[in-house]
């Protein structure tokens, strides 16, 4: 993974008045100014900006609507194919504004992969379904797809169980295994960022404790972004997470911070009201 | 996958190059002549007969024996009717138009530069089904049959049964035939229609007290043919013309025949097709006729 | 190109997360071409791919457009250039375009097959709707996995059957049974009708059994859960839900069953007339058109007056696709 | 009468239906091979056809039936397939697309003479292909089209759009995802709609009277040269098909066992129909298979 290292210096915004820590902002790769979506006439996502530190995991948490999914798929332009909608501001990856008309978007999602709620695997065999990603990326020669094969399902925690039955159907797992699927895909492009749009929240506690562990072991080499609704997982799998209400970051910090002695009492009300 | 991908481009640069071929084919058609030339002498180049569906079968057949005799012929003939046979014909976009009414009869068919072969007579008589109790007629009885004046079969001595009239399609030439020279040119009245001579026959054959009219070639044992003025209609019959309901059946070139189509023409007129096919099919060879017919309708000895 | 990228994004000093040397520094970076800012072929084959299929689309409409063209110059040309009259051709009952009446226009009274194609539809739509829909309920509800086993099959052969051998079966079955059934040769709308339902049933049945699979489990598996029996699951909420798709699968099976032509015009005896009972030989507009197309002259009246017998049928099977878009987005935005 | 006792009812009537309906194929299909399946042997298989002598077999139509069906499908199925995806992907919901939509059903709902009478001033008479086998399969394909786009439309569009996310989400573009991710998933719905279409290709007779024509010249099987006149492959002779031949034979045959020929050819055609669909299902399974699976 070719990547020019470029700090973005730390930002001050009026509306937010944070105050990041300074080690935080020097290894941020992935940073949202005054980012805005807006469906036709309503804002869902009102001027958000955060910085995601490398090798780290954020949580976005808040009430259902509070447009934390919009913000998180508006990071690799996946609501740019929903008719009337409009993004402002700027995302910065590696120094580049990835809304700006002249970068090349499938790039941005080979560099960003995203996860979404439902497993959702292709109707193909186990082992195509991770190859689809660089076969198409013009990998040609099968020992180098085995390769890439093997070791994502590996890094994905479902080379043990998957390792003989490659070549059947990927429809024929469990939900968890086909959302592990959905991320050794994810990971078989190499990205450097991994969104994951609530992973867990269609899966059964034995699978949802599987991917968290997962998310924990991957922190070391990716960048997450989760959005999810569990505080209990948030609290447990992130290092910052961000309190979004309508459409506004009304809190962001480390997740001790957070969960001890959240700054502004709406915080304080969501997080007794889940956790309480 | 690429693999995929390559497929489909590949099926649709197979699909113009078959396209492109099937186009420059046709252009290479005379190069194509000059080997089947090399290959057989005598071989023309393809004609296309296309016409009346009453002809299609003789002219087929003649066709089928023309080609065993000198192969490398190829003489594709279609059907479509007599109306579409004259207008292409006309056009020039045929070689052979066939047909069993004159060009003039057709309006809109401009028979100037057409020149008419008469390669055979068709002879058509009234048929009803086996039990209606009645074998002759007069002409005034087919004539009230068809105009819908006489309703029962008893009326004419058969059975006590309602009579069911079946025309033929309008625009066709047996019923253009048998309406002028049969009902003297009175108008049948309206009533179900069929265009197909096979499946009228199976119409007449099953349906009590039905009448409708064939060719000599349609008679068989599921219908009667009914005799009209104690003539019975065969051959010598009509020869004579004592029997008054036959036409011609025309095979039309637009200006004098050449090549293969004078080639069949005159196979047609020869004996092997005159005396030998015709008998066997039930047509009438019209080397044997003794009588002229003229688009009029005016008779004159031969 | 960067003058304009620098006036686009009016670098605005206050809100600008990083300094504005850093922002020259991102548009140096897009110099060195960044790996994202370089072009891939991607966007050559997307071009590529919706080019190939636009092309498809213009080539299928196109083909559809001359077909239209063809049927409406040659079908006007009765009344613009024989100047047949129009209330004639709806109202007149004699067909005989070839003759010319009192007021010198030709005789072009298209009512009898107008009546006896839309009797013909009508009634087969009517007899076979049912049957299609009772058989998808079959099929998705009652016996799913056998049902699709045995009648999927059965459904595509159903299609396959030639018309021409149901007419002939028409022919041999259906009108002597009518004739000894009923007064008259068997002929007639009655015979034309139970032909034409067993034709279209195929059509309707696949239709209607996608409809019915559209209707998501989930609606099923509730008003299971309200301790409904299967029957009253499957009118309160099946067929409910799928109404609009199975009048669409109805009014397809009537289009194609108003387009039929070679079996209708075996049993239905082609009487020019309009018919005073559903066992009296009568005629449908595609019957005419099949048997005259080849007895007449192109260019003349006759040929002219079959065309506008095809620009009616036209008109009509454009009535009901509208009809079938209007039920399907009615009900379905 | 308790709710129970309906539902019992209704679905014994439902039972009752699919019985009348599977008793009415029973009885046209016994209808046919019994009337017909005496008359099939090797000889009426292979041999040519008699204009007007007993004895004629439907060998050179059989052929024409399946060399007419193949070329017609590898004419309309790719056409099929790229408006398929057009409107089921790229079209927004503009009122040009509507109209395309409103003008491919209209076709599908014309009596197939019509079609047969435009293939016949288009493709016979201005393109100059003559009643050429040509001309008869690009006729059908005009024909298919609209039920072919209409099915292909709707199983890519079953393709739930989540697939499509997923596919964008590794960087595909829309063609890619559209060729990797959502047409072998929507296989299996292209082949029934294609299995139809076969269907009604074998048993349409109407629209290639005008363009097929309804002759066989003399074709021997051994010269495979797609030029030469008397090829069976070239695709510029006139063709009559089992089902026109039935037609011709029901309406103008004069061989005396006309009735037999056509029973005969009837029930051949069906059996070749069952052949057919079923040989698509097996090749449709296998090509979704090898799509998927390995």
């Amino acid at each position: 993974m070719q990547s020019v290292a470029l700090q973005p210096v730390t930002m001050k915004t009026d509306r937010t008045k944070l105050v990041d820590s300074p080690d935080f902002q020097r290894n941020s790769v992935l940073q949202t100014t005054n980012l805005s979506v807006y469906y036709g006439g309503h804002c869902a996502v009102d001027q958000v900006s955060l910085t995601f530190p490398k090798q780290s995991v954020t949580a976005l948490i808040g009430p259902s609507g509070c447009g934390k999914s919009t913000f998180l798929r508006s990071i690799n332009r996946m609501n740019d194919d929903i008719d009337q909608c409009r993004t402002e501001g700027e995302v910065f990856y590696q120094g580049v504004d990835l809304h700006s008309p002249y970068v090349n978007l499938h790039e941005i999602r080979k560099q960003i992969g995203m996860v979404f709620q439902r497993p959702v695997p292709f109707a193909k065999s186990i082992f195509k379904n991770v190859a689809a990603g660089p076969m198409r990326d013009g990998v040609k020669d099968k020992k180098e797809l085995q390769r890439i094969v093997e070791d994502s399902l590996k890094k994905a925690a479902l080379w043990e169980e998957v390792k003989d039955q490659l070549h059947t159907s990927a429809l024929s797992l469990s939900g968890g295994q086909q959302q592990r699927l959905c991320i050794a895909r994810a990971l078989a492009m190499q990205p450097s960022v991994l969104l994951l749009d609530e992973p867990a929240s269609a899966l059964d506690p034995v699978s949802t404790a599987k991917i968290e562990e997962l998310i924990s072991q991957l922190k070391k080499d990716y960048t997450i972004v989760i959005v999810t609704h569990n505080m209990q997982q948030a609290a447990r799998i992130s290092d910052k997470v961000a309190y979004f209400y309508m459409g506004r970051v009304i809190e962001h910090g480390t997740t001790e911070q957070i969960f001890t002695n959240p700054r502004h009492d709406q915080t304080a009300h969501y997080i007794n009201g889940r956790i309480g | 996958m690429k693999k995929r991908n390559r497929i489909t481009v590949l099926a649709f640069v197979l699909l113009c190059t078959w396209v492109v071929a099937a186009c420059s084919s046709t252009k290479a058609n005379d190069s194509d002549k000059g080997e089947a030339k090399q290959e057989t002498e005598q071989a023309a180049e393809p004609i296309m007969a296309v016409g009346s569906s009453a002809l299609q079968p003789l002219v087929e057949a003649a066709a089928q024996q023309y080609t065993i005799q000198n192969p490398g012929a190829v003489i594709n003939i279609q059907g479509g009717g007599s109306g579409t046979g004259l207008s292409k014909i006309s056009e020039g976009a045929v070689d052979i138009g066939n047909s069993d009414v004159f060009a003039e009869e057709k309006e809109g068919v401009d028979a100037s530069n057409l020149v008419d072969h008469k390669v055979a007579v068709v002879g058509m008589g009234p048929v009803s089904h086996p039990e209606t109790g009645v074998e002759d007629v007069t002409t005034e009885e087919l004539i009230g049959i068809f105009t819908g004046e006489i309703k029962n079969w008893k009326e004419l001595g058969g059975v006590d049964q309602e009579i069911i009239v079946i025309n033929r399609a309008k625009g066709s030439g047996t019923r253009a035939t048998f309406e002028a020279f049969a009902l003297q040119g009175k108008e049948p009245m309206d009533a179900q229609e069929q265009d197909s001579s096979g499946t009228v026959r199976k119409i007449v054959g099953e349906t009590p007290g039905a009448i409708s009219y064939l060719a000599f070639s349609y008679f068989d044992q599921t219908t009667t043919a009914l005799k009209v003025n104690g003539v019975t209609p065969d051959r010598k019959s009509v020869e004579s013309n004592d029997w008054e309901i036959w036409a011609y059946q025309h095979m039309y070139t637009n200006g004098e025949a050449k090549g293969l189509a004078k080639e069949l023409i005159d196979y047609m007129l020869s004996e092997d097709v005159q005396e030998t096919l015709l008998p066997e099919m039930d047509y009438l060879p019209v080397t044997g006729m003794q009588v002229e017919r003229d688009a009029q309708g005016t008779v004159t000895k031969k | 190109m960067h003058k304009e990228l620098s006036q686009k994004s009016d670098y605005n000093l206050q809100v600008s997360p990083i300094s504005k040397g850093e922002y020259m520094m991102a548009k140096m970076i897009k110099e060195t071409e960044h790996p994202l800012y370089r072009k891939s072929n991607k966007m050559r084959m997307e071009r590529f791919g919706k080019g190939l299929t636009f092309l498809s689309v213009a080539l299928a409409a196109a083909i559809t457009a001359a077909i239209l063209f063809l049927v409406f110059s040659k079908g006007l040309s009765t009344f613009i250039m024989n100047d047949g009259s129009v209330k004639d051709f709806f109202t007149g009952t004699t067909w005989n375009p070839a003759e010319v009446n009192s007021l010198g226009k030709p005789i072009i009274g298209a009512l009898p097959f107008l009546v006896g194609s839309l009797a013909v539809t009508g009634i087969s739509a009517l007899l076979s709707a049912p049957l299609a829909i009772g058989a998808a309920i079959f099929m998705s509800e009652i016996a799913p996995k056998t049902g699709k086993r045995i009648m999927q099959p059965v459904i595509e052969l159903l299609v396959g059957i030639p018309s021409v051998v149901y007419g002939f079966i028409g022919l041999t079955v259906v009108v002597p049974f009518l004739r000894d059934l009923f007064p008259g040769s068997g002929f007639g709308i009655a015979a034309g009708t139970i032909v034409l339902s067993v034709m279209i049933l195929p059509t309707v049945t696949s239709l209607a059994l996608d409809a019915i699979q559209a209707v998501p489990r989930s609606l099923r598996e509730a008003s299971l859960a309200l301790g409904s029996t299967r029957w009253q699951m499957i009118c309160e909420v099946v067929l409910k839900t799928a109404k609009p798709g199975l009048m669409m699968a109805v009014i397809f099976g009537m289009a194609r069953a108003f387009g039929e032509a070679l079996a209708v015009q075996m049993v239905i005896g082609n009487a020019a007339v309009i018919p005073h009972s559903l066992f009296e030989p009568a005629s449908t507009l595609t019957s005419i058109l099949t048997m005259g197309m080849g007895y007449t002259v192109m260019g003349q009246i006759e040929n002219n007056a079959l065309w506008s017998l095809a620009l009616v049928l036209l008109l009509m099977s454009l009535f009901f696709t509208i009809t079938v878009r209007m039920i399907g987005k009615g009900k379905s935005s | 009468m308790s709710a129970k006792s309906k539902d019992q009812l209704a679905t014994a009537g439902l039972y009752v239906i699919v019985g009348v309906i599977i008793t009415v194929l029973a009885g046209l299909l016994g209808f046919v091979f019994v009337k017909g399946l005496p008359q099939i042997s090797w000889q009426f298989i292979t041999s040519p056809p008699q204009i007007f002598q007993e004895g004629g077999g439907v060998g050179p139509q059989l052929f024409n039936s399946f060399y007419l069906l193949v070329l017609t499908l590898i004419i309309s199925v790719p056409i099929a397939i790229g408006a398929g995806i057009y409107l089921a992907e790229y079209a927004k919901d503009h009122w040009v697309i509507r109209c395309i939509r409103v003008l491919i059903e209209v076709l599908s709902s014309l009596p197939s003479i019509v079609v047969g009478l435009f293939g016949f001033l288009f493709f016979v008479l201005y393109m100059g292909w003559g009643f050429s086998i040509l001309s008869g399969a690009f006729a059908l394909s005009v024909f298919n089209l609209p039920l072919l786009v209409r099915v292909v439309e709707q199983s890519i569009s079953s393709v739930p759009k989540s697939q499509r996310e997923a596919g964008w989400a590794l960087g595909f573009s829309k063609w890619e995802t559209i060729i990797t991710v959502i047409l072998p998933a929507a296989l299996p719905g292209i082949v029934t709609g294609v299995i139809l279409a076969s269907g009604r290709v074998f048993g349409e007779a109407a629209a290639l009277i005008y363009t097929a024509g309804m002759s066989t010249p003399i074709i021997d099987f051994t010269n495979w040269n797609p030029l030469s006149p008397t090829s069976p492959l070239n695709p510029f002779r006139p063709a009559e098909t089992m089902a026109v031949h039935i037609w011709k034979i029901n309406g103008e045959g004069i061989m005396p066992d006309a009735a037999a020929i056509s029973d005969g050819a009837a029930a051949l055609l069906i059996i070749s129909i069952l052949f057919f669909n079923f040989a698509s299902r097996i090749i449709g399974n296998l090509m979704f298979k090898k799509m998927s699976a390995n």
